[in-house]
């Protein structure tokens, strides 16, 4: 069974006509060729397939694509399109927050959405708000320290607004 | 995996009528939730199909039943079966000895030793679920065989 | 892990689903966050041929306290949950659950009446519904009905939920003056499903003596489970 | 320490510059395998079995085929026809690339579904249906070596029972002798359980044969990518794929940690598949594939200490059995076939010691990779650090001075070691002095007298572990008989500027900054102006690969000797420019100038221009390098870990409070990276210790094949590591460095185990092994309760 969708994906509208089961993580992957969303355990267990849909984080792999009609995502690709970086990750570059790659869209992307709801979080919180994503590189130090530094410039971003 | 239930129950009908369903392969397997027999290929061996539905999830095994033991004297009988997942996903095996006693107070108390071996996609994905299911499985059975028995001693009477 | 084929409906109304159920009959299966439902099919365990996806009808996101009771729509997010202020001042034994159930992301998506509706005794929630005897509303073929929690756990994946059958609304009694309660989980790692989970809630009177009291367990039997001598004493 | 001898901005060793290769992995730019889409590429999904042990009967394709997008369906009776059915694993063992009649494992590799799309192949994997006989599955390695068990591999010829091999080293009799006559002996059998690495990224290839060229290309997952080009050149020569024609790429690796070291079946079949459609083939495996792919440890060691009364270690003796599956597909050098396990005397200064292990075929998946470790470090520290703290607590002598009092000793490097050998350096004490200044141990002695004074359970653990990496020297290492050295290329552009390649590949441990560090320390052209390019055979000199932390001590040492050939001809160059003898030069970072007139000199990019547009007449132009490096001997880095527990009596709980880690990796090109390094380590430490384990019930099933079950640590469990650093420069490194990123993981299981059975002596539990989990202490409490 065929859908026809259309949902904006990083700031452009995109049509396409997809089967029921797609997964939305394939949809972005293979029909939209983003491939920075990565796929890692197929069970909504890693969070290396984590985007923002209607400016909260969710996991890709357990998302149909055909529900994501008239959503709002952003990807990885999208976070910064102007080839800037966020000050999410330029936090986790100058931190040294990654290692391998391979988790940290997700990661970045869900620590983005964790200072939405907390803009100044304490050590724990930022331990538990990036729970569902594993880091198998890091030891998640210098992940915790890149959360810690791009909130206290978020804020600063936001008070000279 | 391998699961092992040891579990009792008493029901109030007379140890004729309750042996008398224990040995009936129709019967008995009437009330173990989700088996259908197909066939009998001879008189302890049955061909049939074990479906299980649990919401949304469900698995179907081709079966072979067998009364390996039916022991008068003592009132017990051993039956056991064994299924291949239609989708060769895995199998299972299940090994059921009951035992019949009278109690004094009327009515008997039956004890059952169940034990479950799971191979395949169910073992590796679905441990968490086994226990739980074959618990629930017998309790089904237990339910469905008192109801049996009441019925057949209501429709006697 | 991709799941099977399946026809995908989306449902604009309670009615629109319910009658979209009725023609798909046995094999189609509402779904709302998914999160319970759509890891089982990639897996395969689950092989519904329709899907009815609930998610998109409006009206079933909120949190209230009306009347005597705090109101839960089932489409409500944990997260919604997890951020409400309402929920953070009044009913901490639910911040306590949802704080420990999957992680964020996962409760971006995942609802409230989806944990419960799904029937799965390893899930949190319903070892809360049963602490604070909260009361399921769901819509039918014949309209709607309120089943306390007490009668909504049948077994295993099963529920008082006919199959055409929507949880649209939970309702729990309202928070008194001096009541409270909390959730414990045992989990091998954050996140996980629960080893067992234990909900309380308990009402105390002016002087400070227990009056009502209700313990739901997690994970203990296929279903969840009231410990009655628990709250006897 | 280390003084830095250039600039930030030149960047060499010592300074923390940030990641060159970071860019493009936050803006979702890298590469991985998975992301690699060729012009009419077809995917492959494999059919696995759902049984350990079983006969295949029948394997019917006709209802995959009948699926539209599935274009094949290939068995092992379709790969025999090309002798492809079977290959050579790392240990000159066999293993199937698809069977043709028994399955080995559960979830073995049944055959393969080739379709147009991922969703049609998965499909079509669903629709083949085979017929399995099953068969009673040989679990556990002891009933393994029972008389009358099952043999397992009657394919191999002379091979009558499921023994592999029987390895020892060191003198049995003396040690035995010694161990019989001692005042104290603690024994213990020690189970490190089977793990998988879990790089979030899983393993895959992309395979495109050129049926008009001949040519294969392989995208593939691998730490390795020359030693597998002569792989599939040794399995498939005979059928036209010769190793010119062979190109592999390794693209951005999403984590290796060992487990893309070897060559799995499906890489094989992929290959296969693209030869005979000629077109390209991508597969992926998925996360349970993955875990069940390969595996790490699973020792099971009897362990016995031997000491005089005050603790003075005499002797140590280790036998162990090793279960390794159906094949043994260890990633080790060939005469190392329990690979560097006989570093299991630690730490510690005495004569006699001996180590002996059998392997084991089991009805298991094959494996035996390293878990981020050098070739079996991980299960020799783990012995032998348990057996000290055993020691310890047997004797009542504080742990930490139990080992100052055993320590080799600064002056006595190098150090022959009881099994053979040769530490290069260290200074055990002052690492240890600096662990426990660090975390405050007396403080915490104090404090935990006080606890157990109140019935609280707290533990103070302790591991000082020595390590053994950087694999050659070629003389006494190689893979499947390819000699382990490694390699470096560099060409020094006109302007100045530099492209470099390597033998190695990074899977994340930031080989892009560290190597231009290294350059840039020996030639002041700044790491910014060097670009580093590792893991396509077609480019990069011949090298064995990242893994067992080798890229340090090898390539690294590669890049310093290629680069110093480099300066001994710019000198020449810079003699020629100046007008002076070469004798009269003298080189400063980055620059030549005339012995006592530096103000007459020429920079490095002076001397590069002129190697292409006015060099000495006769000179052969360029300004290139090569240099494959032979290390002399392996580097030695060792570490003292703290590690501060309290465990809750009545859940068992176990919260760890605070972990110190002091490592000694010698010199440090990047501090940053070696910290972060360190940190990973310490996760992929607590990771083993505490959570996982690959769980195999009695009839071969993984009951834990996702990561639903599979524990991997999060930001949650992971603790808040603190670390720190001694130096003791390798003598025989160029550059004095050492290597570091599995020292953590080796050294952190101990002392996390260290110290829960430390929390929990009181209670008298005197040992448990790992995963320690909350669920084990409490059924350990419960046990000795009913005591």
């Amino acid at each position: 069974m065929k859908h026809t969708i259309t949902m904006t994906i990083n700031g452009e509208s995109v049509t396409a006509e997809v089967d029921s089961r797609l997964l939305l993580v394939h949809f972005i992957r293979e029909n939209l060729d983003l491939t920075g969303t990565h796929i890692g355990c197929d069970t909504s267990n890693c969070g290396a397939c984590t985007i923002m849909l209607n400016g909260h984080s969710i996991k890709s792999c357990t998302y149909l694509a055909v529900r994501a009609d008239g959503a709002e995502i952003t990807t990885i690709e999208g976070i910064s399109p102007d080839g800037t970086n966020h000050p999410m990750q330029q936090a986790f570059h100058d931190q040294h927050g990654l290692h391998c790659g391979f988790c940290t869209p997700g990661m970045v992307i869900r620590s983005i959405d964790l200072l939405k709801n907390n803009p100044n979080p304490t050590e724990e919180e930022i331990r538990w708000g990036i729970s569902g994503n594993l880091c198998r590189c890091t030891g998640y130090n210098n992940i915790v320290k890149a959360v810690q530094q791009a909130a206290k410039e978020m804020q600063k971003e936001s008070q000279s607004v | 995996m391998k699961t092992n239930l040891t579990k009792s129950f008493e029901v109030p009908q007379s140890t004729e009528l309750v042996w008398s369903h224990l040995i009936d392969p129709e019967k008995i397997m009437d009330c173990v939730p989700g088996v259908s027999i197909d066939e009998k290929v001879d008189d302890n061996h049955y061909k049939g199909k074990v479906g299980m539905k649990f919401g949304p999830m469900g698995v179907e095994y081709d079966a072979d039943i067998f009364y390996n033991e039916i022991d008068v004297e003592n009132k017990k009988i051993i039956l056991s079966g064994n299924g291949v997942d239609s989708k060769g996903k895995g199998n299972a095996e299940m090994k059921m000895t009951i035992t019949i006693t009278e109690l004094d107070a009327g009515g008997v108390k039956l004890d059952a030793i169940m034990d479950i071996t799971i191979n395949g996609k169910i073992a590796q994905f679905g441990s968490r679920l086994v226990d739980t299911v074959s618990e629930q499985l017998f309790k089904q059975f237990v339910s469905n065989f008192s109801k049996k028995l009441a019925a057949a001693e209501t429709a006697a009477s | 892990m991709i799941p099977s084929n399946f026809s995908y409906h989306k449902a604009t109304s309670i009615k629109d689903a319910i009658a979209l159920s009725q023609t798909h009959g046995e094999e189609a299966k509402y779904m709302s966050g998914g999160h319970s439902l759509l890891p089982m099919m990639k897996l395969r365990f689950a092989s519904p041929e329709h899907i009815i996806d609930i998610s998109k009808i409006d009206g079933l996101s909120y949190i209230k306290e009306e009347g005597d009771f705090l109101k839960l729509g089932a489409l409500t997010t944990q997260s919604e949950m997890e951020y409400s202020p309402l929920i953070k001042q009044k009913y901490a034994i639910f911040s306590d659950a949802i704080k420990l159930t999957a992680d964020p992301s996962v409760r971006n998506v995942g609802t409230i009446g989806g944990n419960i509706a799904h029937g799965d005794a390893a899930n949190d929630q319903p070892a809360l519904m049963l602490a604070m005897r909260a009361t399921i509303i769901a819509e039918g073929l014949n309209g709607q009905k309120s089943i306390p929690i007490d009668e909504f756990f049948h077994g295993f994946y099963m529920t008082a939920l006919e199959p055409s059958d929507i949880l649209i609304e939970i309702q729990v009694p309202k928070a008194k003056n001096r009541s409270g309660g909390a959730y414990h989980k045992v989990e091998r790692k954050v996140g996980d499903y629960a080893t067992a989970g234990v909900a309380v809630h308990v009402e105390l009177d002016d002087s400070g003596i227990c009056q009502e009291i209700g313990i739901g367990l997690t994970n203990v039997s296929a279903v969840p489970m009231r410990l009655d001598r628990g709250e006897d004493i | 320490m280390f003084k830095c001898k250039t600039s930030p901005e030149v960047g060499g060793m010592g300074h923390s510059v940030k990641r060159k290769e970071d860019a493009r992995f936050l803006h979702g730019k890298g590469t991985y395998v998975d992301d690699v889409k060729l012009p009419g590429q077809l995917t492959m999904v494999m059919v696995r079995s759902p049984y350990a042990y079983a006969k295949i009967k029948n394997i019917n394709k006709e209802k995959a085929l009948a699926i539209p997008g599935v274009l094949a369906v290939i068995t092992g009776y379709d790969l025999a026809e090309y002798n492809l059915h079977w290959m050579p694993t790392l240990l000159s063992d066999t293993q199937m690339v698809l069977p043709t009649d028994t399955i080995m494992h559960q979830s073995q590799e049944v055959c393969a579904v080739i379709a147009t799309d991922r969703y049609i192949a998965v499909d079509g994997a669903e629709a083949v249906e085979v017929d399995y006989e099953p068969m009673k599955a040989l679990v556990d390695p002891y009933k393994a070596l029972d008389e009358g068990a099952p043999l397992l591999r009657p394919d191999k010829e002379g091979q009558k029972d499921n023994q592999i091999y029987h390895w020892e080293k060191g003198d049995r009799e003396k040690t035995d002798e010694v161990i019989a006559k001692a005042d104290v002996v603690v024994k213990e059998r020690i189970y490190l359980p089977r793990i998988h690495v879990a790089s979030i990224e899983t393993c895959g290839c992309v395979a495109s044969y050129d049926k008009d060229t001949e040519k294969l290309k392989v995208y593939l997952t691998t730490q390795a990518p020359h030693a597998i080009r002569t792989i599939i050149a040794l399995v498939a020569g005979h059928i036209g794929l010769s190793e010119e024609k062979i190109r592999i790429i390794a693209p951005d690796i999403g984590g290796g940690f060992g487990g893309k070291v070897p060559m799995y079946p499906s890489y094989v079949v992929a290959i296969a598949a693209s030869f005979l459609i000629g077109k390209p083939v991508k597969w992926i495996e998925d996360r349970s594939e993955n875990l069940v792919n390969g595996f790490a440890r699973d020792y099971h060691m009897d362990c016995e200490l031997a000491a005089t009364k005050d603790g003075k270690i005499q002797a140590f003796k280790v036998s162990t059995l090793a279960d390794h599956g159906y094949t043994d597909s260890s990633a080790n050098p060939s005469k190392y076939p329990t690979g560097m396990f006989s570093i299991c005397t630690g730490s510690y200064d005495y004569e006699h010691a001996f180590a002996e292990l059998d392997a084991v075929y089991t009805n298991k998946a094959p494996g035996g990779v390293a878990y981020r470790c050098s070739f079996r470090v991980t299960e020799a520290v783990h012995a032998i650090e348990r057996m000290v703290d055993k020691l310890a607590a047997e004797i009542g002598k504080d742990p930490a001075q139990l080992r100052f009092e055993n320590f080799i000793k600064k002056e006595q490097f190098p150090y022959a070691s009881p099994l053979g050998w040769s530490y290069d350096s260290g200074d055990y004490k002052a690492t240890l002095e600096k662990a426990m200044d660090m975390i405050g141990y007396d403080k915490y002695k104090k404090e935990q007298a006080e606890k157990r004074a109140q019935g609280k359970l707290m533990g103070i653990g302790i591991c000082t572990f020595t390590e053994v990496v950087g694999a050659g020297p070629s003389k006494d290492f190689d893979i499947l008989g390819i000699a382990m050295f490694d390699s470096a290329e560099i060409r020094v552009h006109p302007t100045g500027k530099a492209l470099a390649r390597f033998g190695t590949k990074s899977q994340g441990q930031g080989h892009e900054t560290t190597y231009a560090q290294i350059l840039a320390e020996e030639l002041g052209i700044p790491y910014t102006d060097i670009e580093v390019e590792e893991g396509d055979t077609d480019t990069a000199p011949y090298g064995l690969g990242t893994y067992a932390s080798r890229s340090t001590p090898t390539a690294g040492a590669a890049a310093a000797m290629a680069a110093r050939k480099l300066k001994a001809k710019g000198k020449k160059i810079a003699a020629y420019l100046l007008e002076v003898s070469e004798e009269d030069i003298e080189w400063e970072v980055g620059k030549y100038f005339v012995k006592g007139a530096p103000e007459k000199s020429k920079t490095i990019q002076d001397v590069a221009f002129a190697a292409y547009t006015n060099f000495p007449p006769g000179m052969e132009p360029g300004f290139e390098a090569t240099h494959y490096y032979d290390p002399p001997n392996l580097t030695f880095p060792n570490g003292a870990y703290i590690c501060v527990v309290e465990v809750e009596e009545e859940t068992g709980a176990i919260d760890v409070k605070r972990f110190v880690a002091i490592d000694d990796c010698g010199n440090i090109i990047n501090p940053m990276i070696v910290e972060g390094q360190v940190h990973g380590g310490l996760t992929q430490g607590i990771a083993p210790a505490m959570y996982e384990g690959i769980v195999y019930d009695d009839e071969g099933n993984v009951l834990n094949g996702t990561f639903m079950d599979y524990l991997v640590p999060t930001a949650v469990e992971s603790p808040h590591w603190e670390t720190g650093h001694t130096i003791t420069p390798s003598p025989h490194h160029p550059l004095g460095a050492k290597g570091v990123a599995e020292s953590p993981t080796v050294g952190a299981p101990p002392a996390i185990a260290n110290a829960i059975i430390d929390a929990l002596a009181p209670l008298g539990i005197k040992h448990l092994d790992i995963p320690i989990t909350p669920a084990k202490v409490w059924e350990a409490i419960q046990a000795h309760k009913k005591k």
